[in-house]
């Protein structure tokens, strides 16, 4: 079974949409609000296809939200997403699984307690049949540098190694967009460098990427594009050079930094 | 010896479909071990005859273990009320069987109560997570849909709780379901004494069997995964609120039959509300957190050990019976988190490495895996 | 506590305690039937006689869980019965071992532990549980295998079971005591407050029937689930009505709150009950005064006078010091042991089926509360039945004896020793007020 | 409905709020703060009723002072069990669960064994209050006052001092809390403490109401539980939200059609409150609280 089954291209051109381009996702007047907060505020926002768009902004302003937004695990306040021309607001997370997008989660979010082998049987199996299972598993492992690791319980890997994993998990699935929060977040440089030639490869490959990240040295590395994000609104958008160059996105990471991702950090707590 | 290698690439066929990694005991000795143990079983009505009736009783609770661990140990979703399928399978069973009588009353009965309890499984799992309850919320949920029923049903003393000829019959219960044979007019299955034990052994060994390939196939991988990381696992893909709901409504169908299972075993096809009571509810909690929750054989086991240690305890007419219970209850809990099973699974692995290698005069027999919560992690 | 030790010593003062004073051979012969017809086996070695083991019976009786408190003394008092005899000779010259786990109050293992009785300690007699849902659980059980079964407890009543001797008193016995005293002491206005479940369903029957039969109303009712303590809204109701007198079948630990809620809240209207003080023994737990102007319909109590049952009295606590009340289940327990060794010794073999002809054929017993007898068609017991009323101090005082049969079995035509039934019977199938 | 009944419902009200708050607060505190699912709360009410009893009877306290004996030897029973077993269990929800339900069968058949079926009764103080042909129980209306005193204690506790301000840290991120100097192993500890002081104290205060056996705290069970899910993580407000939910749909039924409605009634909106809001109360209110914080 092909995960891309219910993709269905079209031609005619409906520019508003995105369909007829070549932009394979495309927000309108995306709004997310948290009770009084609204974390992201009428964004409009597009990937073309096989792009590596990365996506910053200081802490807070609303990336990771935004990431949910696109993947369907918040629905939105108000606005719409579209993926390859087709309007999937509605649509559940795992149902624009099957159209092709991917994601990888902030922290390392893999299946701690299963081995590698488990791991990537988990995504293996909704595209390949049982008797491709080895072949597969060893050849992505092969690719992410896990082929040793192959028996060993996810959990007791190593921060890289599980970034690798979960990489390697989302593009088990063959996407045409992967999601990428963050990483390389505690990586070292070496392993940052490695992350940084696998996405670039799979990038030529034809995988549209967004890539949330902090590290601007790799953001530079990677990205055709770069979007700013800030207090949930596109602050602007750019090549890296472009953006690097602005003095006003260098006054909102400088001045208000620590501001906390109100979404990210809610918790259980007592009351005060 | 080619008859040999043919011998194994034959029993190695049979067995595929029962293992992986998901279940404990995927060798020939664990194998061989099984069988002799289903041999065993089936010789008790020869060489035990007074331990029938009770195995009867322990095996058909074991269907309600199986759920459990099935649904809990594979799945997450802790469920405190799978006494409420078992209960309303039963008095389905018994209502149906009443109003129809003999042994077609009891052959419908098994019908209905199944498809009630999993009817019953399935709407309140939709209502659960379709509705985004989860984790200790659905713990307490079910609970009280439990609590509930035992209420309700406590007050049906009166006349005007009949269901045709079938009095409820409050909290002294309601008794004389059809229950000593099934079939229908002209041919039946006996369904008393032994043959009754033979018909839970049998139902007992496949509904196991069936749980292992379950839980190794496709699906099986599913309900793991969406154990492990519910939010991660939708994004490869997967309905994992549908695999929830799937789950849920088969552990209630499990759980049905155990009910059903429980009426033929009992006397006079008599059930009452203390079925859906607290401690009837804690019970498979109880049985899965000693067996070892993510091990059906470990909770199987542990649901006829508890039950026959219980019931040996209190026939001792010992004050201090139900203070055993608690303490074993608690130490197993303290000493081995994940239950008995993975402990007993990683004593076996620890001989036989520690055999091989000093066959092997290999002086490291590796064994430093730290407690887990699961098997699988082996 | 201190009138206990008080009789104790009386009693020890003028020399009564003796063991063997019992009621060994208190009971007196009704008609000679063919009582001399077994071989009696005195003196001979035990266990040659019909080939049997030693004579053995269960008490199947609660000592953990929810009706310890029962349970406990009738426990008590059946293995008090069973030492005298079996000191004094035992039955039919072999002495009685007592089968007697602790089934903890969990039905469920009450039909497992009945089994095992039955099965594999092949029982002569069954002593078992408190609860009418315990009795429900496992009468199948006793009827696969006509098992001879005594059921002490005092009930709803109805029950009409060839094997089954429910030998403590009825709803109707009880209540016909004490509802009718009620109304004639206070008036005809009555309101009902009972456990929600079969027993206080069918004694709210009961009470209806009986007030419409001596001309009084049941003015409002209500049903309460066995575990609420909260009473406040029922006391506001009472309130509301006004009646002349409360009849309460409540049951268990949650709902004493009740007495204490109402004696807090100054609601003195008087309270009749079936369920009270005999045998949980309310008085002696609840501080005074909660129990205030509390009349309860009985067969028996620790409290009632007469020598007979004083040394009873001092007899059990002499066995069991630490015990905390002799009930009125327990005294059942008590005389029914001997009434079947009366019978089995009357039949002269522990055949159960001989001795249940036996008791059928009618016996007689001098039980502590008094000389009841047997009714061979209902397998109920004609009992003396009081109204002890508790005062201020919870000191309780007995009104005048009745002697009250079971007629309610009679009525719907229940006799046993004409046609052999299983079933249990209901006050609303023949009374239009159930 | 006269004004007379205008007040009955009332007091059923308070009454039914005061049993629910009560019965559910220490728990709520254990299972909110701590994520123990705590089956032998029940047990520890009824250390409370059982040090009450005893210390009034057997010494001859004064009731008041007997009531404090049973929270404190309640308390002192709380960290003995914490420091044994219960701190073996943190994040282990489930876990807990079953070893609390071992604690629960000790408990209970270790108190029979040691003080038999049932203890003498203590009689309800105070006496009621009478308006029209009515009257209610003073006592129970001073119940509802502690009810209330206790949740106001906890907000100025957990709010108002460095205390809560610590414990909540160690709740919200232990590590972070850890490195900031909190002691987090004695914060779990004195949380568990004040867990069971509050079970204490609400069998003390019952003690007076019924009679004492081993099964007393069996009864608070059932709502204890339901009242912390409907009420979610959040100790003081959901606890004073879910229970005045609960007590309205529970009295106010009671009052109309009788007590097996009343409880049922309880029960369902129990399920029907958890289905509508999957986090509970407090999950409810989260949005506004994000708002709120979000503009501080």
């Amino acid at each position: 079974m092909s995960v891309h089954d219910s993709t269905i291209k079209t031609t005619a051109a409906v520019d508003e949409t995105g369909a007829g381009t070549n932009r394979i996702l495309q927000t309108r007047g995306l709004v997310k609000r948290f009770g009084g907060l609204t974390a992201i505020d009428d964004v409009d926002f597009a990937v073309e296809e096989g792009e590596m768009r990365c996506l910053i902004g200081p802490n807070g302003a609303g990336k990771s939200t935004f990431l949910k937004l696109i993947t369907g695990r918040h629905a939105p306040s108000d606005g719409s997403v579209y993926y390859d021309g087709a309007d999937i607001t509605d649509l559940d997370s795992y149902e624009r699984v099957d159209q092709g997008i991917s994601i990888k989660f902030q922290v390392p979010s893999i299946y701690p307690e299963l081995t590698v082998r488990q791991n990537l049987r988990v995504p293996l199996q909704r595209v390949a049949s049982r008797s491709e299972y080895d072949e597969r598993t060893e050849a992505t492992l092969e690719q992410f540098d896990l082929l040793e690791e192959i028996d060993t319980v996810a959990a007791n890997l190593s921060h890289g190694q599980q970034q690798r994993l979960e990489i390697g998990m989302a593009m088990t699935l063959e996407p045409d967009l992967m999601l990428l929060d963050e990483p390389v977040a505690g990586l070292s440089i070496e392993e940052t460098e490695e992350i940084a030639e696998l996405l670039v490869e799979l990038n030529d490959e034809g995988v549209a990427f967004v890539v949330i990240e902090h590290d601007i040295d790799f953001v530079a590395s990677i990205a055709d594009r770069v979007t700013v994000l800030h207090q949930g609104e596109i602050f602007t958008e750019g090549s890296i050079e472009d953006v690097r160059a602005d003095p006003e996105v260098k006054r909102i990471y400088l001045g208000e930094s620590g501001e906390a991702d109100a979404e990210e950090r809610a918790g259980p707590e007592a009351d005060h | 010896m080619s008859a040999d290698s043919a011998l194994e690439t034959i029993t190695a066929r049979v067995r595929s479909p029962f293992e992986g990694p998901n279940t404990t005991g995927n060798s020939n000795a664990f194998w061989t071990a099984f069988v002799l143990a289903v041999v065993g079983l089936f010789l008790v009505p020869a060489v035990s005859p007074g331990h029938v009736s009770d195995l009867t009783l322990f095996m058909s609770y074991a269907f309600l273990a199986l759920s459990l661990c099935f649904i809990w140990g594979y799945c997450g979703i802790l469920s405190f009320g799978q006494v409420a399928f078992f209960g309303v399978a039963g008095y389905t069973f018994g209502i149906v069987g009443i109003n129809v009588g003999a042994e077609t009353g009891a052959l419908l009965g098994v019908v209905a109560a199944l498809f009630v309890a999993t009817l019953f499984a399935a709407a309140l799992g939709y209502f659960m997570f379709y509705g985004g309850v989860r984790d200790v919320y659905v713990t307490i949920m079910t609970l009280v849909v439990a609590l509930v029923l035992n209420t309700f049903m406590g007050q049906t003393a009166g006349s005007e709780w009949a269901i045709g000829d079938a009095r409820l019959g409050g909290f002294n219960g309601m008794v004389g379901a059809p229950n000593r044979a099934i079939g229908t007019g002209s041919v039946a299955i006996d369904m008393t004494g032994d043959g009754l034990y033979y018909v839970v052994l049998a139902l007992l060994i496949a509904t196991y069997l069936g749980l292992r390939a379950l839980v190794n196939s496709r699906f099986g991988y599913a309900m793991v995964a969406t154990r492990e990381d519910e939010d991660r696992t939708a994004m490869f893909g997967y309905n994992t609120k549908f695999i929830k709901l799937a789950v849920f409504t088969f552990g209630g169908t499990l759980a049905g039959l155990s009910g059903v299972l429980f009426m033929f075993w009992s006397p006079g096809g008599y059930i009452n509300p203390d079925v859906f009571g607290i401690t009837a509810a804690a019970m498979p909690v109880i049985w899965a957190s000693i067996g070892g929750r993510t091990s059906l054989l470990g909770t199987t086991t542990a649901a006829v050990a508890l039950q026959y240690l219980d019931q040996r305890l209190a026939a001792s007419g010992s004050e201090y019976a139900l203070v055993v219970i608690g303490a074993l209850l608690l130490f197993v809990i303290l000493v081995m988190p994940a239950g008995v099973a993975p402990y007993a699974e990683r004593a076996v692995d620890w001989i036989r490495d520690g055999v091989s290698a000093k066959l092997r005069g290999d002086p490291e027999s590796e064994n430093e895996n730290a407690p887990s919560n699961s098997e699988v992690t082996k | 506590m201190s009138d206990r030790r008080l009789s104790r010593r009386r009693a020890l003062a003028t020399g009564l305690s003796g063991v063997g004073l019992a009621l060994a051979g208190c009971l007196a012969e009704e008609g000679d039937g063919n009582g001399g017809n077994g071989d009696g086996g005195n003196g001979e070695t035990t266990g040659t006689t019909g080939g049997d083991d030693a004579p053995k019976i269960a008490v199947l009786e609660d000592r953990s869980g929810n009706f310890a408190l029962n349970g406990t003394a009738k426990w008590q008092a059946s293995l008090l019965a069973v030492e005298e005899i079996n000191a004094d000779g035992g039955v039919l010259g072999e002495e009685i071992e007592v089968y007697d786990p602790d089934p903890q109050s969990d039905n469920q293992r009450y039909v497992e532990l009945t089994q095992e009785a039955i099965v594999d300690e092949e029982v002569d007699a069954l002593w078992a549980g408190y609860s009418s849902a315990t009795r429900e659980a496992i009468r199948p059980t006793v009827n696969q295998h006509d098992q001879l079964y005594f059921y002490t407890t005092q009930y709803e009543g109805g029950v009409c079971d060839e094997t089954t001797f429910a030998v403590g008193a009825t709803a109707r016995q009880q209540l016909g005591a004490v509802v009718p005293y009620l109304i004639e002491e206070y008036g005809p206005r009555i309101y009902t407050v009972a456990a929600d479940y079969n027993f206080g369903q069918l004694s709210g029957d009961w009470v209806r029937i009986l007030a419409e039969e001596h001309d009084a109303e049941v003015v409002d009712e209500e049903y309460i689930p066995l575990d609420v303590s909260d009473f406040g809204s029922t006391i506001n109701n009472i309130q509301g009505e006004d009646p002349d007198f409360i009849m309460s079948m409540l049951v268990g630990e949650s709902h004493t709150a009740f007495y204490e809620q109402r004696a807090n809240t100054g609601l003195d209207i008087p309270i009749g009950s079936s369920t009270t003080m005999a045998q949980g023994y309310e008085h002696r737990r609840l501080d005074p005064p909660a129990l205030t102007d509390m009349y309860v319909g009985v067969n028996y109590m620790e409290e009632i006078t007469g020598e007979r049952n004083e040394d009873f009295v001092d007899r059990f606590y002499e066995e069991w010091p630490d015990a905390e009340y002799l009930n009125q289940e327990a005294q059942n327990n008590y005389f029914s042991v001997y009434m079947w060794k009366e019978a089995v010794e009357r039949a002269g073999t522990f055949d159960q089926e001989a001795v249940i002809e036996e008791l059928e054929a009618g016996i007689e017993v001098e039980a502590p509360e008094g000389d009841i007898e047997l009714d061979p068609a209902t397998h109920h017991m004609t009992h003396h039945m009081r109204v002890g009323h508790a005062d201020e101090n919870h000191e309780v005082t007995f009104s005048e004896e009745q002697y009250i049969e079971p007629s309610f079995l009679h009525e719907v035509g229940c006799d046993l020793t004409e046609e052999s039934e299983q079933t249990q019977y209901e006050p609303g199938e023949y009374y239009d007020e159930a | 409905m006269d004004p007379y009944q205008l007040l009955n419902l009332l007091f059923q009200f308070l009454d039914s709020f005061a049993v629910i708050v009560l019965a559910a607060v220490g728990l709520a505190i254990i299972f909110g703060m701590m994520g123990i699912i705590n089956l032998a709360h029940g047990e520890f009410i009824l250390v409370g009723a059982y040090a009450t009893v005893l210390s009034y009877h057997r010494i001859g306290l004064p009731l008041v002072v007997a009531m404090l004996v049973g929270v404190a030897i309640t308390t002192v029973y709380g960290v003995v069990l914490e420091r044994l077993i219960v701190r073996h269990l943190y994040d282990r929800l489930l876990d807990s669960m079953v070893a609390t339900w071992g604690i629960s069968l000790i408990m209970i058949q270790g108190v029979r064994i040691l003080w038999g079926n049932s203890l003498d009764g203590v009689g309800t103080p105070f006496g009621s209050v009478s308006y029209g042909p009515y009257s209610y129980s003073t006592y129970r209306l001073v119940l509802a006052g502690i009810a209330v005193g206790v949740l106001i204690g906890l907000y100025v506790l957990f709010a108002r001092t460095d205390f809560g301000m610590r414990a909540r840290a160690t709740i919200q991120d232990k590590e972070t809390a850890r490195s900031m100097g909190v002691d987090t192993d004695r914060m779990y500890l004195s949380t568990f403490a004040i867990g069971s002081a509050l079970a204490g104290l609400t069998g003390a205060l019952y003690a007076p109401t019924r009679s004492v056996g081993p099964e007393f705290g069996q009864e608070y069970v059932v709502e204890a539980f339901v009242t912390v899910v409907v009420g979610g993580a959040s100790v003081i407000v959901g606890t004073s939200m879910a229970g005045g939910l609960l007590a309205l749909v529970k009295s106010g039924a009671t009052n109309q059609w009788g007590q097996f409605i009343g409880l049922a009634a309880m029960l369902v909106t129990a399920i029907v409150a958890i289905r509508l809001m999957p986090d509970g109360i407090t999950g409810l209110l989260e949005d506004w609280r994000r708002a709120r914080r979000e503009s501080e």
